[in-house]
Formats: structure tokens, C-alpha cells, sequence
């Protein structure tokens, strides 16, 4: 079982776990996201993870190996899906067993943390209005655009 | 001076901008930052303050010299989870 | 389904996970606490729980709500088995959707760490050296025996 | 002085030490507090200062009044999870 996968298919929640087992383990914390209805008060119909994913997997498993190494975890894993994903479906899945709940529920939320902020996946979201959006690209290529808009007027 | 064949892949906002997947480019360009001014001439792109980018599938500094063959992804924003 | 239940039979967090699924809920977070092989150097070969059940499934339930309420989750449930358990069978089963991870998260913590003071399950280990003990009973009770000791060499 | 009839259970190592899972009382005493001590005579119990106290399945205060058939359950530090 590698420590950071991306899957196509449907995540399966129970074969990880079962993967995870280890009776030295007393704590075993997870994380799943799911796709919401609503995000920034629009309403989302379906949604759509791309991925870069020779380096999504090489990120995606440093991020697992530093949160063991930091909290003394003893197994985890981290799943992502790519693709188009419906409403309710899961997106993501973390799972950390480790001989005691602190470092369970640490090295969990280091890990879904870390995994939103570094490993190229990228959401594009489909509104009930027709719109749709690449989560919080399009407010940085709006920056782009009223950046250029006064040098335009410069030139 | 001197040219290189690079390949370029685009993810999210920037292949939607780009309107294509990826390319094959014969640049003068010698660095990151030298190769997304030069592509931000051709297509609608972000800032790249807010991007980062990969060379041969490692993040990379935007400065780094680039070398014939390489493989260039420039990263937006990421939104995973 | 209640908030808080207990259970003679074995855990099936599939089940229970499914019931808490919600489109308002972009995270959810479990905790599960196995039955380890170790537990403070001694070598643990199977164990007991006993409740007091009609006040722990009290006292659990308002625990639950609490978190609800504390950290505005959407859904929240907690599970606690009963009875005789061998190694790596899952004791207790907390899982809490939210609408943002931080309340998934915080929700789930404080449940299972409140669980663990406030409601009456007691443990009864059973060690590889043919001793048992009942969790942290022992140790107030070892301090009642040296209290008494002296008063009786005094009467 | 008034006595009164009371069902106990108990659990954990207060069942080890008393050898039996319940029994009824008919006592004098007045307070958990007061019955606690009176039980102690009998069982080799732990001092009551890390035990709490239920009465009618509710916690209780060590010194609230006991009523004739109340149900009294003595609880040892717990250690659920």
C-alpha cells in the first residue's frame, strides 16, 4: 500500500481501514472530504478534481511520511480522487492509527492540511447558474486582469 | 543565444486560458519565470506571483537554468481535498 | 439513530458512517479506539467493558449533543461496545460531519475525550502474566488501602 | 431515626470487592455519603473521593437526601474508549 494514492474510481473507506489495522495501534483518527451542495453560497451541481499526478504522488507521500515521522503515527494513508465527483461523493480520505488518540488526531489533520495547501489537484466546481469556476484560481487570474487593465491603458 | 526544445503540460485555469493540453516549444527562454513571460504573451495567464512551477515533475525555483528536453508544469493555486 | 449507544455486539463503523452522510457536510471526521496488545509495558491479552448502562447512554448522549451544539456540526454519533474483546477489536466508534473540517475535527475530540471521563464504562485488562486489573480503579484503591493501613494500626 | 429501603448495584472493582453485582439495603443512612461509609464497613472499598455518585440513575451530590427505594450506584474513576 503505497501512503498517498489518486483514484479514478470511487474511494472505498473499508479496505483502507482494513489495511490500516495494527494491534500495537490504540488510535486510529480519519478524515474524509466530501463534496458539499454549497460552497461560498452557490449553489454546486457536480465538481471535477484534475491532477498533476507525477508529482501529486511524490508530494501526496512525502506529506504521509512527515506526518508519521512527526507524530510518531504508526500507519497511514491518503487517497484521492480525480475526475468528475456528484454531490455527497468523497473526494478525499486520511487515515492515521497510532499507539495513542493525540497523535492519531495530529498527524490526521497535518495531513489533509498539508495535502490542500501542497499537492497539485485542482477543483473545478459547476453552479447551479451555468457558471463555473477552478476554486481559488479565478480569483487570482482576476488580480491578473486588473493588473493589466492600467498597463493597457499606459502603453 | 542559445535555444531549447521544452515540453509544457497545463493543468486547471491555465489550460483552460492556453486552450490546449500542453506543447512542444522551442524557446529562447532560459528559465521559469523567462518561459511563462513568453507564453503570458501568447495566452491570457495569471500573475505568476501567485504560481509555482515544476521542472521534470519536482517543484523547481523560477530562476533555475533550464536545459534542452525538460519538462515544465507551472502550478496555480492548488485546491485538493 | 441515537446519539449514543452502546453495544454487546461488534462494531460495524461502515453502517454507521453511512448514516451520517449529508450534502451540507464538506468534512467528516472518526475516531476509532482499538483494543491494543501493550498498555503501560504490560502485555494485554484480552479485556473487558462493563457499563453502568442507563447512565452512560445519558451521560453519552448529552456529550454528543454538546459537541453538536459547541462546534456547530451537522451530525454526530458515537458508538461503545460492551463485554469481552479480543486484540485489534474496535472498543469505541465517535463520527461527526460538518460543514468545514475544524468542526469535524474539534467535534470528534471532544467527544471521544469526554466519553473517556464522564461516562460510566469501566475496562478490565487481562494480562500475559494471568493478572487483571480494572483500568485506573486500581490505583485509587491501592491509596484507600495505604490510607486505611495507618488508622488501623492507630485503632 | 428514619430508616429506609435501598437497591445498590454495583460495578467494576466495587463488585470485586463487595461479590455480588446488587443488593437491597435497609439502612439508616441518610446521604450517599452516609451510605458509602456504612457500606465500607462491610467491603473493602476505595476512599469515595475519586468515586462519584448516582442516584435514580442520575449523578448526585454525596450529601443529597435519600428517599425509601431509591437505586444508588457508586462510580469508580471510569475508563471507557
Amino acid at each position: 500500500m503505497n501512503q498517498f494514492e489518486l483514484s479514478a474510481e470511487c474511494l472505498t473507506p473499508e479496505n483502507y481501514r482494513e489495511q490500516l489495522r495494527d494491534p500495537t495501534c490504540g488510535g486510529f483518527s480519519t478524515f474524509e472530504g466530501w463534496v458539499r451542495n454549497r460552497n461560498e453560497g452557490r449553489e454546486v451541481l457536480e465538481l471535477e478534481y484534475q491532477a498533476y499526478e507525477p508529482l501529486a504522488l511524490k508530494e501526496g507521500s512525502r506529506i504521509v511520511a512527515e506526518a508519521v515521522l512527526r507524530y510518531g503515527a504508526s500507519k497511514a494513508f491518503c487517497i484521492h480522487r480525480v475526475g468528475d465527483l456528484a454531490i455527497g461523493e468523497l473526494a478525499v480520505w486520511v487515515g492515521v492509527g497510532a499507539p495513542h488518540r493525540d497523535a492519531a488526531f495530529a498527524a490526521c489533520r497535518f495531513i489533509i492540511d498539508e495535502v490542500k495547501h501542497r499537492v497539485p489537484i485542482w477543483k473545478k466546481e459547476h453552479y447551479s447558474d451555468g457558471n463555473s469556476g477552478w476554486g481559488n484560481c479565478e480569483a487570482c487570474v482576476e488580480q491578473a486582469a486588473n493588473h493589466r487593465a492600467p498597463s493597457s491603458r499606459r502603453a | 543565444m542559445a535555444r531549447r526544445k521544452l515540453r509544457i503540460e497545463y493543468f486547471a485555469i491555465l489550460r483552460e486560458r492556453a486552450g490546449v493540453d500542453g506543447e512542444e516549444l522551442d524557446t529562447e527562454a532560459g528559465t521559469p519565470a523567462e518561459l511563462f513571460a513568453e507564453l503570458s504573451e501568447r495566452y491570457p495567464f495569471p500573475e505568476p506571483d501567485r504560481l509555482k512551477v515544476a521542472v521534470n515533475d519536482e517543484f523547481s525555483d523560477w530562476q533555475a537554468p533550464l536545459a534542452d528536453g525538460d519538462f515544465v508544469v507551472f502550478i496555480p493555486p492548488v485546491a485538493g481535498g
